[in-house]
């Protein structure tokens, strides 16, 4: 296992440490237990944005905390999602009086860890809602199971609804404007390589050199198809259709275009499939009113990409557009 | 053996611990193939917190004690089994509030509450290759066990140990397995698993009554 | 070769055309030859600010083109300086009249060709200067040898001198700032993996499983040692630490601390890193007045990290601070 | 042989091109142990373009083809390879203006101010590892072997292969080898290798005259 780290047990708690040195100015963690706030948190009259999920996703979540976007992050341990009373403590920690609103991964573990949590701050007398992100349409969704994964859309969803929140939103309008933005995204992603688990010390699955998963999330799990390593193009394709006939996208329609890399994939590449997903939009008739290319939601240093396609229409291109202040997206300001 | 004492409550929770430790790269590995690869650190983190806790505060009765242990699992696990086994034990701490020993009846009724619980939380029914059948079949097991808990805990045990082979031919519908469709068949459960440890465990400490 | 391209030729091009549609509010590319240029470029009475070399290090150089940052970028093959003719149509592309500056690494194929470059715009009597950086301390330089190579201090040279050339300053003024930027930032890169060259189609170098190469460059070169794998303290005093007694760095200074990604190295990594060095600046005396964390200058898809110390003064700080509009680099605008 | 003629000045050209095509990947991997593997791949590309440019516009004199070539180099290569031999073909070209044909020794003469221009550009003196290093030898060989063109030219394709070799123990002080130290001793120099074989092209095209 190669990797820039101490020791495995010491990895969230050094990245923590090291996201508290680089950016004071914007954030302060707390260690005990774990969260990353808003150094101006909490901000009075805000609702206060938390998400948080397993760590290894950088720079998801503690990377959005900040103006504009979210007022706390909660990390879990590498791919584990993080305990109720991070988020409790968290949540009480960025509260301004106008109530919390969780952004939460469709993950039954997440799920369930921030409903405690919701339980807990509803006997403190604090208003909680929940928006979900089940965006990944590699997953089949059916009533009897878990659902869809949440992936890419949450880099979004975060931005969208922070800019919403800094606007002075309240708390049933940001879930009514989370929910249509988790009803109008979709995403796939794909692998070229595993990744590894710092305390596993081995991948999360075996590859061989002219095999990719497709299908994956971002958790090192496997892909729901293994297939031939194929090109570029041919890979955007194989993303950009299911996405796109799921909800389905009709032509004429404005788009925010997301091509994330899963950690390990430079952006020379990325850039090779954003081109290939531009013109399939393009000729599928729907217009690109904006876009994010780079590792924004990772699967620790894994190889691959994955597509986000969010339906936009004039409230979303402003609240895309308004200023954006942490340590992984950062603009206006 | 006719009771179930507060010392074998917390013997189970020591030898689960162990067990777990032992088998985390084992959970790991099954949790890897058709999950994320954590459950065996995340269980044994849980548990070895759960260890420290008992040590620098030993509870008073069996009840104490699964509370204890609840909370410990719920800010430790983290993931899906951490509200799942957190919220169990809380359950069983529920139904033992001030209790010193339990009968084979009240171990069986307690162990229905947690399940019940976890059923609540998670949705899961029989099949879909969860904790869910693992607790089950063996819950059963002891209920026509007969009173003593040596011998229930044993047939329960052999009965999750079972299970949770059984689990390797379904496809999952619940946790992250489910993520894999069709590819989930052929894996054993790692959450079925820990729930067959942890009943090993509980028919160990009550042998050696 | 596991990669997201379509075949190895087409990797510039295809790049290129990924850049045009993605942010083509703020950059337009010229495909023959090959350069980025900024949308709104020349821009009259402002010194045009050019660099460019191989491709494989984005976002450097096309993702610093942009408000505040680069009027051009010149994209070579992977790893492969550009030619000439590149250089000299971009600069005259965004020449606004108070002439163009070239901004260098030190590579000989990279001199030669901005020299050949520099020759023919003053042919056509355009005012030429050029900076270079040749920051990495890794290198043993001498009057017999090509020097020493230019790495991480290039991404800060591109911001500060983009400042202060946004700012109105003559092309004298900034080739001084840039020479005095050039003598007093140093920088250090290591590998835990090699790269793979598209058109090679195998890795650059092989490493053992235990094996990391210390002294590294940007071009999948092997570095000046092969050492046993270590600890992300360890790695990260071992680059401090010739970093720190070259130039020297004294105890009282300020400084800009720049932890970057060689590409294929998670965020999460890298915080680790940043914790450490910030820990060792600190214990050394050091001020960090501002900072960078992220994959800004790589080398492919290579694992690895490198670590660039900048003595900061107050004029700096405030040309760091500027509003910058780049795909790669954004703040305050 | 007692000239060097435009058709051969175009053989040659068109022979090294498919030498250097042919051992691309050999002076790319020459160049990954010392320096950042792109050296054949440069070579290639750049004369793969001039092929092409000479085949639409088949220059009338040595003079107009030399410059035409350099000038494609100079456009196509990129790195350290393009501006140096770029630089060395368009030097050729200006000392050939408006010739058909040159003896030895003005290919001599031609070739050391090629060797000049390269030495003033790249700064590199015997013993660097560069380029300088193969042609240096070569050139000396060729003002040795009288003034049969093919036999001059063989000769001197025989010392810049020599020399080629003679690269791996030095230590390189010029271009991205000199990054490595004392590491970049045991390795042949990729830069002095193309030479060998453009100096060997240049022999093969004399001889068949
Ligand atoms: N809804 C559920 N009901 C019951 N058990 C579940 C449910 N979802 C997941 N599990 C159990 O949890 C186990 C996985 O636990 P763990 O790996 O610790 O959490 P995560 O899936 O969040 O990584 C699965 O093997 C399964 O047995
Ligand atoms: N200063 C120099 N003088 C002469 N030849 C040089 C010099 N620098 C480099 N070279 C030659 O160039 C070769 C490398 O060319 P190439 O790989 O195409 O360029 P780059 O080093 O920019 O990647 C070296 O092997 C060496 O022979
Ligand atoms: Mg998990
Ligand atoms: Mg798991
Ligand atoms: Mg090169
Ligand atoms: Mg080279």
């Amino acid at each position: 296992m190669k990797k820039l780290i101490n020791s495995p047990e010491n990895v969230v708690r050094e990245e923590l440490e090291g996201i508290q040195l680089a950016h004071g100015d914007i954030v302060r963690v707390s260690f005990d237990p774990f969260y990353v706030a808003r150094k101006d948190a909490p901000i009075k009259g805000k609702v206060g944005l938390v998400s948080g999920g397993g760590s290894g996703h950088e720079p998801m979540h503690g990377g959005f905390v900040g103006l504009g976007m979210l007022d706390a992050a909660c990390p879990g341990h590498v791919f584990t999602s993080p305990t109720p009373d991070q988020m409790f403590e968290a949540s009480k920690a960025v509260n301004g009086g106008a109530g919390i609103l969780h952004i939460v991964k469709n993950y039954t573990g997440d799920v369930m860890n921030f409903d405690l949590a919701a339980d807990m701050l509803r006997e403190e007398k604090i208003d909680v809602a929940s928006v979900l992100t089940d965006d990944d349409v590699a997953v089949q969704d059916s009533l009897y199971t878990a659902g869809r994964r949440g992936v890419g859309l949450t880099v979004l969803m975060e931005k969208l609804l922070g800019a919403a929140a800094e606007k002075g939103m309240d708390l049933a309008q940001l879930k009514a404007l989370g929910d249509s933005i988790r009803a109008t995204g979709r995403s796939m992603g794909m692998a070229l390589t595993p990744c590894t688990v710092p305390h596993a010390g081995k991948p999360s699955f075996e590859l061989g050199e002219n095999e990719m998963e497709v299908g994956i999330g971002i958790h090192g799990e496997p892909g729901r198809k293994r297939v031939s390593l194929a090109s570029a193009d041919e890979i955007t394709q194989m993303l950009m259709e299911p996405i796109l006939s799921d909800l389905p996208f009709k032509s004429g329609e404005s788009i925010i275009l997301f091509v994330n890399g899963m950690g390990g994939t430079p952006l020379i590449e990325l850039y090779i499939v954003y081109r290939r997903a531009a013109q399939i939009a393009e000729k599928h008739g729907l217009k690109i009113v904006r876009n994010l290319v780079g590792s924004y939601i990772t699967s620790l240093e894994m190889a691959g990409t994955s597509i986000t396609v969010l339906r936009a229409n004039d409230n979303l291109i402003s609240l895309w557009d308004a200023p954006v202040k942490t340590a992984g997206l950062r603009w206006g300001i | 053996m006719d009771t179930f004492k507060l010392e074998q409550a917390r013997s189970w929770i020591l030898t689960a611990a162990a067990a777990l430790e032992k088998n985390s790269a084992l959970l790991c590995d099954l949790d890897a193939a058709i999950g994320d690869g954590d459950h065996g650190a995340n269980m044994a983190r849980g548990f070895s917190a759960v260890v420290k806790k008992m040590e620098t505060n030993p509870p008073a009765d069996i009840g104490a004690l699964f509370k204890s242990v609840g909370m410990t699992l719920l800010s430790t696990v983290g993931g899906a089994a951490g509200p799942l086994y957190g919220g169990f034990f809380l359950e069983l701490g529920k139904q033992t509030v001030g209790k010193q020993e339990l009968d084979a009846a009240m171990l069986v009724s307690i162990l229905e509450a947690g399940l019940a619980d976890i059923k609540r939380r998670g949705k899961a029914e029989l099949g879909d290759k969860t904790i869910v059948d693992a607790l089950t079949p063996a819950i059963e097991t002891m209920k026509g066990a007969g009173s003593d808990v040596a011998a229930a805990t044993r047939a329960a045990a052999e009965t999750a140990r079972d299970a949770a082979v059984k689990t390797i031919p379904l496809l999952a519908r619940k946790g992250r397995a489910s993520y894999l469709g069709e590819r989930s068949i052929g894996h054993q459960d790692p959450g079925a698993t820990s729930t067959a440890l942890l009943m090993e465990s509980l028919a160990e400490v009550s042998a050696k009554a």
